[in-house]
């Protein structure tokens, strides 16, 4: 054999190994969703929907940790979209190049690298107990929004940025301020990017258990929260403590908890990929 | 008018300063309270014990075991993830179809999505069963299934980032190589991987940054035993599921058990802020500059 | 905590937190409670018996779940912060020592043996199954069991080593009991001990081991913790009491008293469900006759806020 | 500012971004309800010398300017002057067409918006009136509330010059208007530059010297920074006074 | 493929990416041991046509070609020819230099030490051979193992000769080898490849005429995918045949 030959062969090789590596990738994936799925969707039902914790297994329902879950969502949206949003818009329109924004830009890209579960510690000393709020929703509202910030930050900025130049342009030659500008020009240029950055972030949200878990959201929770004060359970923490019980029971409660989860978190996603698409398909500037 | 434009963006000032704040906070929270901790603790003692049992009537406080469970998962991690994640950047970028991977990249990055706490359960009722089969000593708590789970999670960071690394690599340096009879792979390991190496380096480092940081697959899966090893088929614990494993119970404010999780997050948050600046710095530095 | 509800409709909130032991039959208790008063929202907590008398002796909570008494020091913390309190024994539980099902060799274990594998001084030296009895093989030996928090931690340290909270701190520690399940019900070189409702629950996963108190007048050879053994104290010295402790700002609230009453009136049947054993029914009479002149005697000076 | 007053003059205007000096030494006095042509080879300062009688370069960073922009006599670049009144009275359009990604409708009337006129009445005579003026009335008139952004090349620029019609300006400010257009738009384009000059005053940057000849009445050659030559368009096309000029005109660079 | 059989034809060749008909019945005959220069307007087909010569267009999505290419009379379409193989044969050179982000000298064995060459000496002889036929050797020798990036345009043209000639190949193809580079550079590489037509068939796609006229024997002129007309470099400069020809050389287009 050549060491052409050689190196041909081993080129087909290595393709071989490719499809393999990608495809285990997949495969795993796959049969992660199907042992899930078979293990957990006989047990979806209106009653395990509805249903408050239980130490029966069968009789176990989600109600209080999808409701939680669901505050969560909106506490957290109602915090960190502003806040996000209007430090990203400050970034990329107001921020000149000096030391401080430069400071600030690199602070946030390691803010993004931060674990989960810092941000938990964080909650637990600031929000829980300076500020005594104990393990409520507020909280852990809190504390993931201060999680998810950098990623609302981040995409805000790169959708304000895609508007071009020419549009500012044009409002600015008719006399309109600069806050004008953002307000009437910007901000709806790019609410499609921002809206998707905001929804990814949440996908995050939805998933964490960690911090909340720190700032001591494990109680059992037998009744669903009314205001931003009470105690809470989310899915994430349910699943983990379903899942730290031996009786199998429990873990197919966990495999349809977790059905639960994904549709969530797939949902979320679903609609940030389709948002994206729609922009980028409606907007040729 | 010109008032509330200035109002405006000092409002708009504030939340970008917000940001500050946090990383004051975090770093503020995790000194204060491990200041107060290593006043009782010597450092010294902290960092070359080699047990820890803070919680216990005699209290050794050597992280190592929990730094040494840490690294022991993330290494395992790494092994899977690396491999798989720069071959699968390297197949998709070369020898896949154009269409091949639109469609697959965005599918690897499902298993980014995918919560943690799932990916725990997966670990936890899938992986060890399996694992175990093949393996009888392995314990049901154990570093290997946390770490194999851990690096398929971060499979995507690391294909995904290599990818674009290397696609980002000018057209030309490929078109010399085939221009020289290379074949796919040559071109690839021999031109393109080095050519990306500072992407392909800073997406390795964020994925390590990641699985150091990681608290619910090991939480569930890991155990919850600090040991200073690096057998991968015992029970261990990492730094992120002491702080789980305390937060847990009850952590009364001011004790030690309360200081000794803050003591412990401020050694992964050195962790994983080094690793996150380092891959600033190799980005700034050795980005290469191709125009 | 507000009595709001209409025609003497039951509401507000119950705050219960401590022991993992005692949680499985304060857990069945709110359930069924539910369906008594749904207005009154009550939580129950897993902090272990420590865990729980801290935040208990705070007045954090309204009830504490104990799985030992309450120790002078925590008593006098609750002196110290204007705290009174009852003391009402709920059931009986044998602390239980399990390993793995497919651990063939230990067939018994005896009080000394089980000092040596967890006195402070085994920590980093006892790590072979074959240093504890020469004939069980070289293998590593895998400890799990309760967190310091524990009140069952503190009691089998007690019995066993002999100084409540003195022990190795190198093994598989959790205030949340199914980790230990699943730890050594999955992991074939584990030892563990914990709650008998914990081994009752998964009977399939898990072997319990006798013990060996190798004192003959309180039964001969090994014994298995079972109803019998621990009712009648042969099972010694791992039988012990299940207690809930009582705030008495608290028992001046009706919905608490309530459920005081309700968890006496149904630990007999619940305690037995969830695998521990009942006292003698009269126990459980006194316990509400001693609850009632507590109440009382907390409900007269202290007017409803 | 008063309408009638519109003439625009600049007086020993320097211009720089940064440490480069865009613009030297030009002085220049153009006439009031005319057409003035800028033209000259790329990156001579057409458009940074144009957009300093709107102040549109305030926002990018660096750049700066010494000497006198005066438009109806008064100093644009003085502190007691607001950007956002100046601009009422100097529109501008852009070599690109770059309409806001709304409605045609809202487009138009953004300017009087921002300017707080909310009365819906009022907005909707003057969208009436500035797109007649600018010539796409009858194309657009059934589909006003249609995104500005499903109109072509040519329609998106008169939209844009409707645009700037329509907070009644008295100057009128063209960077390369049809530059991105196809013939027949440039051709509409241009008509419509000759029928408002009546009315406003009008500078035009173009690349295009037949352009230049067609629409302006003075023209002035811009060359790397300095204004060269400034004349009738007539007397610069057919008899130019400097080198630098003839040899542009006659296409020997640019 | 012999070495001595480096005659390049093109037999009626078609070439399309997609739809798009990209070469349109190409039919071309170059000699041994020559410099042929392809001349035509941008998007003419010239790169097209000069990448089919050593298949560099396999890996574009959607690029076929129809017809024969033949290079000592065997066609190098057929499915038994070896890519790796038939590219050790042609070399090329790209527009803008790409030396590979290593050192001089890895540039240079690069293509050997794919071949499976290690041995040092081997390499060492190789490149500074290589090297001093590229004109290099005297400007680089003390510094072989510092990058290649930090080398000028010109150089960097140069060491990318040199890489492309240590494989020893009978053809090399360049792209636009000057392109970009300054005239200085420019000289230097067009003296190279006529020092090198004496020992290889060279083809030269270039879009500056002098240049044309200064190194190829023969040249090619491509309109729109057709090849218009193919004669000595001396007689099309002269006495174009076809009109667009004409037109093309004297500037009128392009
Ligand atoms: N934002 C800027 N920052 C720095 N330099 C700039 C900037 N804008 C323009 N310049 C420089 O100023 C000079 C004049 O630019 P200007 O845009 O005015 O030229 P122009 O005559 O309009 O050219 P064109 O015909 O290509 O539009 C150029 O050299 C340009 O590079
Ligand atoms: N990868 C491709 N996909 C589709 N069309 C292509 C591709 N590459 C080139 N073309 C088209 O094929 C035609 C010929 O392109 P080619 O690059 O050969 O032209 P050229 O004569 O080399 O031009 P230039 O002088 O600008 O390099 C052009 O119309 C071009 O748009
Ligand atoms: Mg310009
Ligand atoms: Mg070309
Ligand atoms: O019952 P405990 O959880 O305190 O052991």
């Amino acid at each position: 054999m050549t060491n052409s030959d050689i190196n041909r062969l081993k080129d087909k090789a290595f393709q071989v190994f490719g499809i393999f590596c990608t495809f285990i990738g997949l495969v795993v994936l796959a049969v992660f969703l199907i042992d899930i799925i078979v293990e957990g969707i006989t047990r979806i039902d209106w009653d395990f929907l509805t249903n408050l914790p239980s130490r029966r297994a069968s009789r176990a329902g989600i109600l209080t940790a999808w409701v939680g879950t669901l505050w969560i969502l909106v506490l957290t949206t109602l915090i960190a979209f502003p806040l996000g949003v209007a430090a990203g818009v400050y970034l990329e329109e107001y921020g000149r190049k000096n030391r401080l924004n430069n400071f600030i830009e690199i602070n946030i890209a390691n803010l993004a690298g931060v674990p989960s579960i810092i941000y938990g510690l964080l909650g637990l000393e600031i929000f829980v107990r300076q500020m005594n709020l104990g393990g409520s929703l507020l909280a852990g509202a809190l504390t993931l929004s201060l999680l998810i910030l950098p990623i609302i930050i981040v995409t805000t900025r790169e959708a304000v940025k895609a508007v071009p130049r020419s549009v500012r342009d044009g409002s600015y030659a008719l006399g309109a301020s600069k806050w004008q500008t953002i307000w009437n020009q910007v901000l709806p240029a790019s609410f499609g990017g921002i809206l998707t950055g905001i929804i990814l972030a949440l996908s995050r949200a939805v998933g964490e258990a960690a911090p909340l878990i720190v700032i001591g959201a494990l109680a059992y929770v037998p009744f669903t929260p009314s205001s931003p004060f009470d105690e809470f359970t989310v899915l994430p923490i349910q699943i983990f403590n379903w899942t730290s019980r031996p009786q199998e029971e429990f873990l197919t409660n966990a495999a349809a908890a977790i059905i639960v989860l994904l549709v969530i978190t797939f949902l979320l996603n679903g609609i940030a990929v389709y948002l994206r698409n729609r922009q980028q398909k409606k907007v040729k500037w | 008018m010109r008032v509330s434009e200035k109002i405006i963006e000092g409002l708009l000032w504030l939340s970008a300063v917000i940001t500050i704040l946090i990383t004051a906070g975090i770093i503020w929270v995790l000194l204060s309270e491990s200041i107060s901790f290593f006043q009782v603790v010597s450092l010294a003692e902290f960092l070359t014990e080699d047990e820890w049992t803070p919680l216990f009537a005699e209290k050794e406080f050597g992280i190592l075991p929990l730094v040494a469970g840490t690294l022991l998962t993330t290494a395992i991690a790494i092994a899977v993830a690396l491999p798989l994640g720069l071959t699968i950047a390297v197949y998709l970028n070369e020898y896949a179809h154009a269409r091949m991977k639109q469609i697959v990249k965005p599918m690897l990055e499902v298993l980014a999505t995918i919560p943690t706490v799932v990916y725990g359960f997966f670990a936890l009722t899938v992986v060890t069963p399996f694992l175990q089969t093949l393996i009888p000593s392995l314990a049901g708590f154990n570093a290997l299934s946390a770490g194999i789970v851990m690096g398929i999670m971060i499979i995507p960071m690391i294909s995904s980032l290599s990818e674009d690394a290397i696609s980002s690599v000018p057209r030309s340096l490929r078109e010399a190589a085939y221009g020289m009879g290379s074949t796919r792979l040559q071109t690839s390991f021999g031109v393109m991987v080095p050519a990306a190496s500072s992407g392909i380096v800073v997406s390795v480092i964020l994925a390590i940054s990641r699985a150091v940081g990681e608290t619910m697959i090991v939480a569930i899966a890991a155990g919850q035993q600090p040991r200073l090893t690096l057998n991968p088929l015992v029970p261990i614990e990492t730094i992120t599921t002491y702080i789980v494993q305390v937060s847990l119970g009850d952590v009364p404010q001011g004790s030690l058990e309360y200081k000794t999780i803050f003591a412990a997050g401020i050694t992964l948050f050195v962790f994983t802020f080094a690793l996150n600046n380092l891959s600033f710095w190799i980005k700034k530095k050795y980005q290469e500059k191709y125009d | 905590g507000n009595n709001e509800g209409a025609e003497g409709e039951l509401a507000g909130n119950i705050q219960i937190d401590g022991s993992s032991t005692v949680y499985p039959i304060t857990e069945a208790v709110a359930e069924e409670f539910r369906a008594e008063a749904p207005d009154v929202r009550v939580t129950v907590g897993v902090s272990g018996t420590g865990g729980g008398f801290k935040k208990f002796t705070r007045g954090d909570i309204d009830v504490v779940d104990a799985s030992r008494q309450i120790k002078p020091s925590e008593d006098s913390l609750a002196q110290a912060n204007g705290i009174s309190y009852v003391e009402l024994p709920v059931a009986y539980d044998g602390l239980t020592v399990v390993v793995n099902p497919e651990n063939d060799w230990v067939k018994d274990i005896t009080l000394e043996e089980l000092k040596k594998i967890w006195e402070p001084a085994a920590q980093g030296t006892i790590t072979r199954w074959n240093q504890i009895r020469p004939e069980w093989p070289d293998r590593e030996i895998h400890l799990y069991g309760p967190g310091v928090e524990s009140g069952t931690y503190d009691y089998f340290t007690e019995a066993i080593v002999g100084e409540s909270g003195a022990s190795r701190g190198d093994y598989t520690a959790s205030e949340d009991d199914n980790v230990l399940v699943q730890g050594v019900s999955t992991d074939p070189n584990a030892l563990g001990f914990f709650g008998y409702a914990y081994y009752e629950e998964n009977q399939d996963k898990l072997k319990v081991v006798p013990v060996d108190d190798q004192n003959d007048s309180n039964g001969q050879g090994a014994i298995l913790p079972t109803l019998e053994t621990v009712k009648d104290g042969t099972y010694a010295p791992l039988s012990r009491p299940l207690f809930i402790y009582v705030n008495s700002k608290a028992s001046a609230r009706p919905e608490v008293v309530e459920f005081v009453n309700f968890y006496l009136d149904n630990a007999p049947t619940l305690s037995q469900e969830v695998g521990y054993i009942p006292m003698p029914a009269e126990m459980y009479q006194e316990q509400k006759q001693k609850f009632e002149q507590f109440a009382k005697g907390t409900s007269a000076p202290q007017a409803q806020k | 500012m008063s309408k009638t007053a519109s003439k625009l003059e600049a007086i020993d205007l320097n211009a720089y971004y940064g440490d480069f000096h865009a613009l030297k030494n030009i002085n220049i006095d153009m006439e009031e309800k005319a057409v003035t042509a800028f033209i000259g080879p790329s990156g001579c300062g057409k458009s940074t010398f144009l957009r300093t009688f709107n102040r549109m370069n305030d926002y990018i960073e660096g750049f700066r300017v010494e000497g006198q922009i005066l438009i109806g006599g008064q100093d644009i670049y003085q502190k007691n002057v607001r950007v956002d009144e100046l601009r009422k009275e100097v529109g501008m359009v852009f070599q690109k067409p770059n309409p806001f990604p709304k409605s045609i409708y809202e487009n138009v009337v953004y300017g009087l918006k921002i300017q707080g006129i909310k009365k819906k009445s009022v907005l909707e005579e003057a969208a009436e009136t500035s797109l007649k003026r600018a010539a796409l009335w009858d194309e657009v008139k059934d589909k006003l509330h249609k995104s500005a952004l499903a109109l072509s090349g040519g329609q998106q620029q008169r939209l844009c010059i409707a645009r700037a019609l329509a907070i009644s300006p008295s100057v009128l400010l063209m960077d390369e208007p049809a530059s991105a257009l196809d013939p027949i738009s440039t051709a509409k384009v241009e008509e419509l530059i000759y029928e408002l000059k009546n009315d406003y005053t009008i500078v035009i940057v173009t690349h295009n010297m037949q352009q230049a000849g067609r629409v302006s009445d003075s023209t002035a050659f811009f060359y790397m920074g300095e204004l060269v030559e400034y004349a009738k368009t007539k007397t610069m096309f057919t008899s130019p006074k400097d080198n630098r000029t003839q040899n542009y005109i006659t296409g020997r660079f640019g």
